[in-house]
């Protein structure tokens, strides 16, 4: 394993605007591991919860905008629930996962095509339309083969639309995407 | 009863329409009062929030100011992850420089702050358990042993849900008891069912997934009752998937929480939508009914008994 | 009026951020300073010294000493003022460290502020007078408030010391927290067999009246003079005649009784003697449990009783007590665990607090020291310690380290080990706090010699799964989670103040911190002293604390107690209200506001008048905001003193 | 019989009991009234009420401690008188109040500015509506309704709320509650407004404390802090500041006492509008402890108790 | 000795002596910064600070005035910080009449445990009265009255 050098590899303007993106205060943490204990992704992690806390509280920015872990948390809310120092861990994980994007760190592409699809199809049709959704996805990944034989168990049920739900106020909504991207820029 | 400004979410129009279709039938033999608002969107579900939580609340707040015009005493919604959105959204509003950086990306902007609520909580704590029980004297669900599932954000975080025990809610229990229906203490209510991970990740669902199932099949469940589409469609659809994962055939069907109280209150099967479920619900409702049998039987068995009894001491 | 002014540079404490000669030298310029001064260390001796030979060699009337806190060495500097002679209320202060130097790092507006602080000190000291103390008889009996062991030692220790002692216990016994314990740390002795000698003492000692199931109702008076209502709750028993041989208890048909010694572990009889070491060991019968108290009928127990001890109709009473001081030992509570709904206390009867694992190892116990787990009866395999709960954690308003559950779980895990010999314990901690004699020693015995699994971690949930706990964790050390199958959960539930400590803290007129514990004069120099004299703190009151900490300051208290009762005369303090008789109106609105009735209307030549009296006021100065034309003023801050010091501020 | 002559009679009926009884005669012309110390049985001839008896008799009470004094009332002077007793600084059985229904007194400031300095006025004829003076021969009408005093146009106690004898028939309020919208008027200014109001005004006070003397409820007299070098409240130096710190004394000594005679303002010579400086206090102490001084003799004056939890207080403070 | 020029406004602090006073040695010994303007006068009670104090004092120059003692129910003296909340309350409310923003004086409870409360409530009323700016004075006595100036 190699030996960190805690002081220079210590970004400490990375630590700040995680402060800031997440109104949290990093150095609240004292490492229990309650999130760790908590999390129920724990088990798909690269680098369990309470270690995200700590290589943020170390600035190590490198290490967490590559992990997996960040792009696997499901937002459950269990550790921000449970932290005794009332750190909203869940915020902290979202706020690494926006620099992540923004940086082009991605380590789980496939999660990411996911909710990049669900995204495209609410800006194209104000509302979420389920099986484009798929349709796109799987086209974009190439696995045509994901939940085949899910096909026979829900198409019966006639749940699922082929057409999209349009909205009449659908260019609103992508004025919405329209005008972040504007502000990011 | 109030009015109220009702959210459906966008899988009540797909994969969750039957929950859309019993949630709309109960609240109208309940007397609550639903008004759509009018064009609404989605609200960016989790993916707008792995992106930007201006982003997400925009999108949310969309229909909050929507709503507005209804002048309804809250915004609800059935669906767990679209309520944390707009709550959320609501919640970070309170701070005046953030309001004004949402209503930037809007053409109609948010002025009031209105309440937001889960369909569950009105149902729970404006209707309550004890109006439903009163409905029904005559126990419909008596037998049917259910665990309650909660999901992971329905109470979760506290500061913003305000809503129940966030460890060990109890507005589902209450209102299943209240139809009759033997309530187990599921000790998993609000352990994580995988959420959005069944189409990129489905082995995390499987694995989560089979983790509640196998809780609820340990307590000798029937069904499983649950309050969110995600949470639905990972224990129903991909329970397949689950029992590959587990090594284990799962059978136990999943319903919403509103087609059990639909079923009780008579709502009509084309509402109820139970056939759109994919494990068989027949498989709880004939242990239930088998489970009624019985005690039907014992009760006659212990009144003859009584009238020998009786005549005998005549 | 010649005055002189000291300025401290407080070694670098002030000076480092306070330019100190500087201050000196801007303080010639007050009106009647003749003499300015910076000094090292103006507490020390030669400090101290140096105001002496100023005093003398300058005929000073008063000194300004601007330094430190006057809740720190004002005493000091008043006994040094008064060794040159001056009265020592012609004395002030200008506090420039903890307001000044400790507060900021601009030193430029540090030392101005410096000056403008001294500036004020010296206006107010050119409108001082000199005060002369009055002396008054003092009541050399104690009152000690509640009967742990820190109550216990404070109890004994003063009656040893020939004084007499009222001790007022709230529950029927005394014996408090420690009596409840199996064993001690970390020399694993039987706690009631150590504690037990002390509790028979207290009911043996000649000097000392006990009242079990009473409480503080009420407290007058001041120092030397407290007059104090106790009342002494129905036992529905004549303890007179009580004899606790016990019989009632064995007959008494109410079996589901909470059995609030064995901290709800079981239940007990309506009638009930809570151990059989209890002091005085007497029964008390539980009213909201017995059948004739609730429903008129039974009275099994007084037609069985020997002694015809049984009294239904029994009322509660309200004792009157004269003393001189009080010892506050009212100890702690454990913290509601139901609070952490993840964990299930409360919900699982499988999942306790140490508290209730005591009496489950405890020989004397509901179990009979045969550890069983309340939901089945079954001895339990493997055995969950979770440190902290209630403890360190903001997120239930307990940030602080109750200081005793390592050691207590390090004890609890060893006992364990010695019960059930294949069985195995694991104690989720988050750090060990064992900076006692013997202590790290003993929590790695837990380890190393008796194989507990220490997991650094804390629990996120406990839930059930079959007829076991799952017990779900991080190994933070291995960086990752954990579970374990538990067959009992043990919570280590934290301190938190005693329930109606903040009630009786108001009754003692003493401060109490946020979470409800007393505060002591000093954090360091006066530990068991309060800011209101005569009124002393010892044990769990205090903060949380162990039995040894917990007996040292009980003795300490004691200590203060005789100390003060080693004078036949107290004097008061000076700085009370004075009428001035022309001005006076003789309306009453000083009578009506005074907290302490130390104000009464006199006639003088037919005209009503107020008179303070001289040693029953304390000084607070409510009066004197309260009479219109300023007739009655509170000496050393008087009206006139105060507007000096604000125009001193304001008119620049 | 009018309500003067049956007052008049209950007087004389009681006067031999009494030290003297305390109302109103002419003053130094028709227009201006003055007290009347009633001793003999003559002097009640020349008592005198309605609208120019302004002057509240209360005031001289806490001078005659010892003595037996009746004393005329209007509604507002009752209630100056129902302070003191609850403050003890009188003792009730020592005072007689002979009480009548008061129409409202005029605001001879209001009439200055209605109708000149006219100088002296030879005779004022009063009806229920009008005055009429006449003056060089001459006569001037004045509307009541134009020169009523303000404190009168919003009484809600025109009659004795204490009294021994009462004469003629009580009548109805002038006003059922105040809504203060003169002080929330005042305040809806800037704060700049407000504060070079009073530098003005206060600039303008000349120091000879009429205000304090006419009040019933100053009761310090002879030790106000105004004048006392210990307490050094207030410097003589002739500055604003000074004169303003001895109003804002006076408003606090007042707040939960001030019973709104506005004698303090009536006695100003030089017309400083003082008594929104008391408005302003009674409003809040109404608002914050929903009491009206003067009015229950038993109650507790608001400053001089408190509630462990004060309802319209934050209690954990700022 | 003016105060700083145009950097601390005037800044004059009321304190009981067994909490607040306490409470502001608590937030020294903790070293918890603090804004310089504060000036603290001692008193032993909130009890003991007639509202006039405040009056006067504001009247006299100073910026902002901030008046602490116990929390309720903790008064050393049972009853004095009783007495303070309506008085101070009833003073704070009349301000507005007499043109003073009202937000120049506040008055508040802090334990002598609360060494960081004190720190914010320092912090947060400084920074306060620098956002009023310094308060409108009557002008020093020459500019009124040259006479009187004289005598000074």
């Amino acid at each position: 394993m190699e030996v960190v050098d805690i002081h220079a590899s210590c970004d400490h303007e990375f630590i700040a605007k995680v402060e800031e993106e997440s109104e949290q205060k990093v150095r609240l943490c004292y490492q229990c591991g309650n999130c760790t204990a908590g999390c129920p992704y724990t088990f798909v992690y690269d680098i369990p919860v309470s270690q995200v806390m700590r290589l943020v509280q170390a600035g190590q920015k490198e290490r967490l905008l590559s992990c997996k872990s960040i792009w696997l948390c499901a937002t459950c809310e269990s550790c921000t629930t449970r932290c005794p120092n009332e750190i909203d861990v869940a915020r902290i994980m979202d706020v690494l996962r926006h620099m992540a994007r923004r940086e082009g760190y991605v380590a789980e592409k496939n999660v990411k095509k996911f909710w990049d699809t669900f995204l495209d199809s609410v800006e194209k049709h104000g509302r979420v339309f389920e099986m484009g959704l798929l349709a796109t996805y799987v086209a974009k990944t190439g696995r045509f083969w994901t939940d085949m034989e899910l096909g026979p168990k829900i198409l019966p049920k006639g749940k699922l639309s082929f057409k999209p739900h349009e909205i009449q106020g659908k260019d609103k909504v992508a004025e919405i995407f329209k005008r972040f991207r504007e502000m990011q820029q | 009863m109030s009015t109220y400004a009702y959210y459906p979410g966008c899988s009540g129009l797909g994969t969750s329409q039957e929950y859309e279709s019993s949630t709309r039938a109960v609240c109208r033999a309940l007397g609550v009062k639903l008004v759509d608002i009018p064009d609404w969107s989605c609200c960016g579900s989790t993916p707008a929030h792995t992106v930007d939580h201006l982003l997400s609340s925009a999108l949310a707040a969309r229909n909050l100011a929507l709503a507005e015009d209804l002048d309804a005493a809250a915004v609800i919604t059935p669906c767990p992850s679209c309520l944390t959105n707009l709550k959320v959204a609501v919640h970070r509003m309170s701070d005046r420089e953030f309001r004004m950086q949402v209503n930037k990306l809007l053409d109609k902007p948010v002025d009031r702050s209105t309440p937001v609520k889960s369909v569950l909580q009105v149902l729970a704590e404006d209707v309550g358990p004890e109006t439903v029980a009163e409905m029904l004297p005559h126990k419909p669900l008596a037998g049917l042993k259910v665990a309650p599932y909660y999901g992971c954000i329905m109470n979760r975080p506290p500061e913003v849900m305000q809503f129940d025990d966030h460890e060990n809610p109890m507005a589902m229990d209450n209102l299943m008891a209240a139809l009759g229906a033997e309530v187990l203490p599921f000790p998993l209510k609000v352990e994580c069912c995988g959420a959005s991970y069944g189409v990129a990740r489905k082995d995390i669902v499987a694995k989560l997934s089979g983790k509640l199932l196998q809780a609820a099949e340990d307590l000798g469940a029937h069904a499983v009752v649950t309050a969110c589409p995600l949470c639905q469609m990972n224990l129903d659809l991909r329970q397949g998937q689950a029992s590959s994962a587990a090594g284990h055939k799962f059978q136990l069907p999943v319903f919403y929480y509103t087609q059990l109280i639909g079923l009780a209150l008579g709502v009509p099967q084309s509402e109820l939508g139970l056939s759109k479920l994919c494990v068989n619900p027949r498989l709880a409702l004939d242990a239930m009914h088998a489970v009624q049998a019985e005690k039907r039987e014992q009760e006659a068995k212990k009144e003859a008994a009584k009238q020998i009894h009786k005549a005998k001491a005549a | 009026m010649k005055i002189g002014v000291f300025v401290c540079h407080c070694g670098s404490n002030i000076g480092g951020t306070v330019d100190a000669a500087r201050v000196a030298e801007a303080s010639r310029e007050f009106p009647d300073v003749v003499f300015t001064s910076d000094t090292m260390y103006a507490c020390s001796e030669p400090g101290q010294d140096g105001i002496i030979q100023a005093i003398k060699d300058n005929q000073l009337d008063g000194v300004v000493v601007s330094s430190c806190t006057p809740r720190m060495h004002e005493p000091t500097f008043r006994r040094t003022v008064e060794r040159a002679g001056l009265n020592r209320f012609m004395f002030e202060m200008a506090n420039i460290r903890e307001h000044v130097s400790w507060i900021g790092k601009d030193k430029e507006a540090n030392t101005n502020k410096a000056i403008e602080l001294t500036g004020i000190a010296v206006e107010k000291l050119r409108r001082d007078q000199p005060l002369f103390a009055k002396q008054f008889d003092i009541n050399k009996r104690v009152l000690v408030i509640g009967g742990g062991v820190a109550g216990i030692q404070a109890a004994l220790d003063c009656a040893d010391g020939d004084r007499e002692v009222v001790l007022v216990e709230r529950e029927s016994t005394i014996g408090g927290k420690m009596a409840k314990l199996d064993k001690t740390f970390p020399t694993v002795d039987c706690s009631s067999c150590i504690l037990g000698p002390k509790m028979v003492d207290v009911a043996q000692h000649p000097k000392i009246q006990l009242y079990a199931m009473a409480e503080v109702e009420e407290i007058g008076g001041y120092v030397g003079n407290y007059e104090v209502k106790i009342r002494r709750k129905a036992p529905y028993v004549n303890w007179d005649l009580c004899t606790g041989c016990g019989l009632c208890m064995e007959k008494c048909p109410s079996k589901k009784s909470t059995d609030r010694f064995n901290e709800q572990v079981g239940s007990t009889t309506a009638i009930n003697i809570p151990f059989p070491q209890a002091i005085p060991k007497k029964a008390v019968i539980d009213p909201k449990f017995c059948i004739k108290l609730t429903k008129g009928k039974c009275g099994i127990c007084a037609k069985i009783c020997p002694t015809k001890a049984i009294v239904f109709d029994q009322r509660e009473e309200i004792i009157s007590e004269s003393v001189g001081a009080i010892v506050a030992a009212t100890g702690y509570d454990l913290f509601d665990i139901s609070k952490y709904g993840e964990y299930g206390g409360g919900r699982l009867p499988d999942v306790i607090t140490g508290l209730q694992y005591e009496r489950l190892l405890s020989a004397s116990g509901p179990t009979g020291g045969h550890v069983k787990r309340p939901s089945d009866g079954k001895e339990p395999k493997t055995i969950v310690f979770v440190q902290c709960v209630g403890s360190r954690d903001k997120s239930v308003d307990r940030p602080y380290c109750s200081g005793f559950c390592c050691m207590y779980t390090a004890k609890q895990a060893i006992l364990t080990k010695d019960h059930i010999p294949d069985s195995s314990s694991y104690v989720f901690y988050m750090d060990i706090r064992s900076p006692g004699k013997m202590y790290d020693e003993f929590t790695r015995r837990a380890m190393e010699e008796y194989g507990t699994q220490y997991v650094r971690g804390r629990v996120s949930m406990i839930y059930p799964q079959g007829d076991k706990l799952m017990v779900r964790g991080a190994d933070t050390l291995m960086g990752t989670q954990v579970e374990v199958e538990a067959d009992l959960v043990v919570l280590a539930a934290g301190a938190e103040a005693a329930v109606g400590a903040p009630q009786l803290a108001e009754k003692l007129r003493i401060s109490y911190d946020k979470y409800g514990f007393f505060m002591e004069s000093h954090p360091k120099l006066r530990p068991v002293e309060t800011n209101t004299a005569g009124v002393y703190l010892a044990g769990s009151c205090q903060g949380p604390k162990d039995i040894p900490a917990s007996v040292a300051q009980g003795s300490a208290a004691a200590a203060k107690v005789l100390a003060l009762f080693a004078k036949d005369k107290l004097e008061n303090d000076p700085m009370i209200s004075l009428v001035d008789m022309k001005r006076c109106v003789g309306c009453g609105k000083c009578v009506r506001v005074c907290p302490f009735g130390a104000i009464k209307e006199i006639d003088v030549r037919g005209e009503p008048k107020a008179e303070v009296i001289e040693t029953v006021c304390q000084g607070c100065g409510l009066c004197t905001a309260t009479c219109p034309q300023g007739a009655i003023q509170l000496s050393h801050f008087t009206d006139n003193q105060i507007l000096a010091e604000v125009n001193a501020l304001c008119q620049l | 019989m009018t309500i003067l002559t049956q007052l008049k009679e209950q007087i004389t009926a009681q006067l031999p009991k009494l030290d003297m009884v305390i109302g109103w005669e002419q003053g130094y012309d028709a227009l201006h009234a003055t007290p009347l110390f009633m001793r003999a049985a003559e002097d009640v001839e020349r008592l005198q009420i309605g609208p120019l008896s302004v002057h509240n008799t209360a005031t001289y009470l806490t001078g005659l401690r010892n003595k037996k004094v009746g004393l005329v009332v209007k509604g507002c002077d009752s209630r100056a008188v129902v302070q003191l007793q609850q403050e003890g600084l009188i003792d009730r059985e020592n005072v007689v109040v002979f009480g009548f229904p008061c129409d409202g007194v005029a605001d001879l400031t209001k009439v200055r500015r209605l109708i000149g300095d006219v100088g002296r006025v030879e005779e004022v004829e009063t009806t229920p509506t009008e005055l009429r003076l006449r003056v060089d021969g001459r006569e001037e009408q004045v509307a009541m309704s134009d020169v009523m005093a303000d404190k009168c146009r919003r009484c809600q106690y025109p009659n004795a709320l204490v009294h021994d004898h009462f004469a003629g028939k009580p009548r109805e309020p002038h006003a059922t509650s105040d809504d203060y919208t003169d002080v929330q008027e005042f305040e809806s200014q800037s704060l700049e407004t407000r504060f070079e109001h009073w530098k003005s005004e206060m600039s303008r006070c000349i120091r000879c404390y009429a205000c304090r003397n006419a009040c019933p409820m100053c009761v310090c007299r002879d030790h106000c802090i105004a004048q006392s070098r210990d307490p050094h409240w207030v410097t003589q130096d002739d500055m604003v500041r000074e004169k303003w710190m001895f109003q804002v004394i006076h408003a606090m000594h007042l707040a939960g006492r001030c019973v709104e005679c506005g004698e303090c303002q009536r006695a100003c010579p030089v017309d400083i509008p003082i008594l929104a400086l008391k408005r302003k206090m009674n409003k809040e102490i109404k608002e914050v402890f929903n009491y009206d001084a003067g009015v229950d003799p038993q109650a507790i004056p608001p400053l001089l108790s408190f509630q462990v939890e004060e309802e319209n207080i934050n209690e954990r403070g700022w | 000795m003016p105060a700083l020029a145009g950097k601390e406004l005037r800044i004059v602090g009321f304190l009981c002596n067994w909490c607040s006073y306490g409470g502001a040695d608590t937030a020294g010994v903790g070293r918890f910064s603090q804004p310089t303007d504060l000036r603290i006068i001692r008193v032993p009670c909130s009890g003991r600070i007639n509202p006039l104090f405040v009056a006067k004092t504001l009247l006299s120059g100073a910026d902002g005035v901030l008046v602490s003692g116990c929390h309720p129910r903790d008064c050393h003296y049972a009853e004095g910080n009783f007495y303070a909340r309506r008085r101070l309350e009833v003073f704070k409310r009349f301000l507005p009449t007499m043109g003073i923003d009202p937000d120049r004086f506040e008055y508040t409870w802090v334990s002598a445990s609360e060494g960081q409360r004190w720190q914010k409530v320092v912090t947060t009323f400084t920074e306060q009265i620098h956002k009023l700016g310094p308060a409108p004075r009557f002008g020093f006595a020459h500019e009124q009255n040259p006479a009187t100036a004289a005598a000074c």
